[in-house]
Formats: structure tokens, C-alpha cells, sequence
């Protein structure tokens, strides 16, 4: 069975780019691939809970779409972006995974297609 | 311990675009741990002059096989001494493709 | 994607969870015309988590303790607990069909808040369902492939028990004087409260 | 490596380069250098599937006419010509006013992401070209 790993570095709603990366996510978990998303820098805010874009600026909210991928896939927040932007554990959504570097690797070298959207 | 694989990155970002910051936390990972090749394309052969230096890709450049466009570089007025040393300056993306296709267990593009 | 709350009133008085409101339907690429259905009730779930997680064949259970997040593979989907009181439900029909399943499982919520209060919760299941397999089950059942219970062998009969498609008491020979000791071995691996989620109706 | 001769037909190569466009032409260089891996990977007998997200369903338009800079849509027919595989995400063409397969170059699909998760299998190597 073919794996991907997503990686998303943009913050969400500023550039399309988080939600399209969560949208390949889904598909390849829909296809029944083993698949991940990893946010990463910026992207560690995609995670944030308690966000309301479609009531707001009328866009999918992300933290919601987000849940689309769990349970065949894990949201992996990476803790050092985390910590750098002074946020904790509980901001984030329920299924948010943190993982540090040494995780990370062994995660990303399991993947047969890793993907920075 | 996981085995050893050939890991490749191609990045296309200058220092300051974003994304080479993902790029150098994210290779970072695989430094002492695994076969990494660099190819660097559009502006992301910038990461190679010599006048720049940064810790985390001096690190990495070190423990890592450095390919840079030729193409890219003229374009930009770099001329190859005013590259940093180890580095392999190609004109046709042969080796890249058969790098990617054949050589590389995976490869990351940045 | 753009849709207004759906809001649904189920149980007035329910003394934890009283309404649930669907928040998001989405496409459910996995089999043609399903959707996956994201849904909020009216209350968190922290506290009743572990003892809801505990009421359901272990085979049928995901539970992560350290998140309370309960995945059950029921009524053909699966269907994900999250402790904030959302759900998200995959492979469904149509939310009608949704709702009417988590109806179900409200009450089901309801009645583990109330059993939490009072105290009579009993243990905390959630560590033993992940480790329960049917090979520690069927290592404490009589292993004489009798077909008493409609199954051919003892080793399918204890994986019909951990996914709820068959229950403790269908094994005749447990009740049996000569096999107290499976039955008591039974109880060291399950513990009372699993025995009677499993059918065990003897003593 | 197999080298077959790809010319006028899709690849039959079972190793394929799969390149997922995220940028609009001219604004950056993604879809020039996509442009050149593809040809060369199609050159070395590679299968080529290229995937058109965000605003990389831009690409192939008909009619484009840079005065300044080289043109994407006669690289990109240059591509199909040569047995590219060329499908734009559904969602993003829509959202930019692509609705019908006749505002592209001929070959140009419109089709799911869904085609981009089958496209990432056990014999493909992907490459994410964007901003």
C-alpha cells in the first residue's frame, strides 16, 4: 500500500495552501492510503482550535476539515514550531498529535511520497 | 535503528523566501542519519553563493551532495567563483531526473 | 461547503446531552453517495468518556486514554467520540439516517453520566479493552469445540464475543460445575463489570 | 532503466514522475521548471502525469500571448504531444472559472484530486512544484 505524508507551512485562510494540502490528504486516505498531514512553521496554526472562517470570511473552516482525516490519518503538529509561536497542547484541536524531531524522521522515512504543499 | 536511505531535496527558495525555513528544519532530520542530495533550482541557487552563509545550511550543505543549475545561475549573474566550494554545477537536469526517478528512496521538494 | 447549523432537540431533559446539531456534511469519497457527517452535541464528554468507552464490545472499541477520543466500528461506519462533545460519523446515508443512529448513543451517553454521578460507574475499562484480544479469550473457555453456541469453534466464538456477535452466556459448558475455573479465569482477565457487557448471566 | 520511445502516445514506462503544479504562469518560474523535468523525464523514457492545483489549472489556457516571457500553453502542448498526462484539479478550475475542458489546450483533463492520490502509488516519484 503506497503512504504519503502532507506537510503544511503556510498559515491557513492567508493562502490556499492548507486546505488544499488537507483536501490531498482526504483523497489519499479515501483511496486507502496509509496517509498523515504534518503542520509544520506557520501551518502549526491550521491546529488552533475554535476557529469560525465560514461564519467570518465565509472560507471552510480548516480546524473543521481537518477532523475529515482521523481516524485513518494522524495531524501531526511539530513541536518546535509550536513552542516558537507560544502556543500550547490545549490551543489545539482534539486529533493534534505533537512530535518532535527524532519521531518525525522515523515517521517521514516511513513514507513512500512526502509532499510540502 | 532505521536503515540508512538516499533522500532527495530540490529547493527552489531563496533564504528568505518561504519555505527555506521549513526546508532547513526539515532536512536537518536526516543529517548524520541518511544519503541526502541537494538540488537547487529557480532561486534556490542563491543558497549557494558564497557571500551567504547561514549555520543551519553550512551544516547541511556539508553532509550533503550539492547540485546547482548552471542555467539558474548565469540568469542571475553568478558566476562559478563566486560559488561555495563542493558544490556540482549542471546544465542539463539528466542527472536530476535519473537521480529522482532511480537513485532517490524519496525525494522532497522545497 | 457553506451550510447553516442543523440543530436537533432529542431528549428535553436529558440530564447530560439534550441536542445534537449537525455542523458539516461532507462527501464520503469511500463508497458512492455516503456522507461523513460532522456533528456537536450540547455538552463535553470528558467525564463520562471512559465509562462510555467501556460499554461496547472490546472488538468494536478504539479508545485513546490519553485524549478520551473513543472511534467505534458499529452499524457498518465508523464513528469517532471526541471529549468537546463532537462527533464526526463516516459512510452515512443521509443525516436523518445520522441522527437517528446517534439518537442510540445519546441515551446510551445519558445513562453513563448518570451511573458517573451516582458513582456506581464501576471500573475504568479503557486501559483493558485495548489489550483484550480473543486469543486470552478463548484461552479461558472449555476448547471443546462443541457448536453448543452455533459456532464451530471456540476460537471463532470468542471473536464473535469481542465484536458483540455473540454473548457469554451462549457457552453452555462454562456453565458447567467442572469448568468454574475457566469461568474464574475468565473474571481475573475481564473483571465483572466486561463479563456482563459480554452476556456472562451466571455467578 | 527501460528507455521506450514515447513519442505521440502515453508512456508505457512503469516508473513514473508525477509533478503537481501550484503557481500560475509568469508570476513564478514552477511551471518552466516543471516544464523542463517533464520533457526530460518524458526524453529519458519516464511516464509523466502532471497535476494542476491551485492556481497551476492557469497553465494550460488557450490563447495565452506573453510579449516578454516564453510560452507556457505551446511548452505544455509541446508535453501532451509527447505523451504528458495533463489533469487540473476540478475544485481549483471551477473556483477560477474553467468549466469547460474546451478553455484548455486539447488533452487537459478536468478531473478530482482523487486522480492525484491514484497518480501517488508504489511506482511514482512526486514532485511539488509552488510558491
Amino acid at each position: 500500500m503506497s503512504s504519503l505524508l502532507v506537510i503544511i507551512d503556510k498559515a491557513p485562510y492567508g493562502h490556499e495552501n492548507a486546505l488544499s494540502g488537507i483536501y490531498i490528504a482526504i483523497a489519499s486516505l479515501d483511496r486507502g492510503m496509509d496517509s498523515d498531514v504534518l503542520l509544520m512553521g506557520d501551518g502549526v496554526y491550521a491546529a488552533q482550535k475554535n476557529q469560525s472562517a465560514d461564519k467570518t470570511i465565509g472560507y471552510p473552516s480548516v480546524s473543521e476539515l481537518i477532523y475529515s482525516i482521523f481516524p485513518n490519518g494522524t495531524l501531526f503538529v511539530h513541536l518546535d514550531s509550536l513552542t516558537q509561536r507560544g502556543m500550547k497542547y490545549e490551543d489545539l484541536v482534539e486529533i493534534a498529535e505533537l512530535i518532535d524531531g527524532k519521531t518525525l524522521h522515523e515517521l517521514s522515512k516511513s513514507k513512500k511520497h512526502i509532499i510540502k504543499i | 535503528m532505521a536503515i540508512k536511505m538516499h533522500i532527495g531535496f530540490i529547493l527552489t527558495k531563496s533564504p528568505s523566501q518561504q519555505g527555506f525555513r521549513t526546508f532547513i528544519d526539515f532536512s536537518k532530520l536526516y543529517i548524520n542519519n541518511d544519503r541526502i542530495s541537494i538540488y537547487l533550482l529557480g532561486n534556490g541557487v542563491y543558497c549557494a553563493r558564497k557571500s551567504y552563509s547561514d549555520p543551519d545550511l553550512e551544516t547541511l550543505f556539508k553532509s550533503s551532495k550539492v547540485h546547482v543549475s548552471g542555467s539558474d545561475l548565469k540568469a542571475r549573474g553568478i558566476e562559478d567563483e563566486m560559488i561555495k566550494e563542493d558544490m556540482i554545477v549542471f546544465s542539463e537536469y539528466d542527472d536530476m531526473i535519473i537521480d529522482v526517478m532511480e537513485n532517490f528512496n524519496q525525494v522532497i521538494s522545497f | 461547503m457553506e451550510m447553516k447549523e442543523l440543530k436537533f432537540d432529542i431528549f428535553e431533559d436529558g440530564p447530560l446531552v439534550k441536542s445534537v446539531s449537525i455542523t458539516k456534511i461532507m462527501p464520503c469519497m469511500a463508497e458512492e453517495g455516503r456522507v461523513k457527517l460532522a456533528m456537536q452535541l450540547d455538552s463535553t464528554l470528558d467525564q463520562v468518556m471512559p465509562i462510555f468507552a467501556g460499554k461496547f464490545p472490546p472488538g468494536k472499541v478504539n479508545y485513546i486514554p490519553h485524549k478520551k477520543i473513543l472511534t467505534l466500528n458499529t452499524h457498518e461506519r465508523v464513528i469517532s467520540f471526541f471529549p468537546s462533545g463532537r462527533i464526526m460519523m463516516m459512510n452515512t446515508r443521509d443525516p436523518e439516517e445520522g441522527i437517528k443512529i446517534i439518537t442510540g448513543f445519546m441515551e446510551k451517553i445519558n445513562q453513563c453520566y448518570l451511573e458517573s454521578e451516582s458513582g456506581d460507574a464501576g471500573e475504568d475499562l479503557s486501559e483493558k479493552l485495548s489489550k483484550i484480544g480473543p486469543l486470552n479469550i478463548y484461552n479461558c473457555l472449555p476448547q471443546t469445540n462443541c457448536e453448543e453456541c452455533g459456532t464451530a469453534t471456540c476460537m471463532a466464538f470468542s471473536m464473535k464475543l469481542l465484536s458483540g456477535d455473540s454473548t457469554l452466556d451462549q457457552c453452555k459448558p462454562l456453565l458447567k460445575a467442572e469448568n468454574q475455573n475457566k469461568v474464574n479465569s475468565l473474571k481475573e482477565l475481564l473483571g465483572d463489570q466486561l463479563m456482563k457487557n459480554l452476556g456472562w448471566v451466571g455467578n | 532503466m527501460r528507455i521506450t520511445d514515447t513519442n505521440n502516445r502515453k508512456s508505457s514506462h512503469p516508473k513514473v514522475m508525477v509533478i503537481v503544479l501550484s503557481d500560475g504562469p509568469y508570476i513564478s518560474q514552477y511551471a518552466d521548471i516543471g516544464y523542463k523535468m517533464a520533457q526530460k523525464a518524458l526524453e529519458l523514457g519516464y511516464g509523466v502525469k502532471i497535476f494542476l492545483y491551485m492556481d497551476g489549472v492557469h497553465i494550460p489556457q488557450k490563447d495565452q500571448n506573453p510579449r516578454t516571457l516564453p510560452n507556457i500553453s505551446q511548452s505544455f502542448e509541446e508535453l501532451i504531444e509527447k505523451g504528458c498526462e495533463i489533469k487540473a484539479c476540478i475544485r481549483c478550475a471551477a473556483a477560477r472559472g474553467y468549466m469547460e475542458e474546451s478553455q484548455y489546450l486539447e488533452g487537459v483533463e478536468i478531473t478530482s484530486v482523487y486522480d492525484l492520490a491514484e497518480w501517488m502509488d508504489e511506482n511514482s516519484k512526486v514532485v511539488m512544484l509552488g510558491s
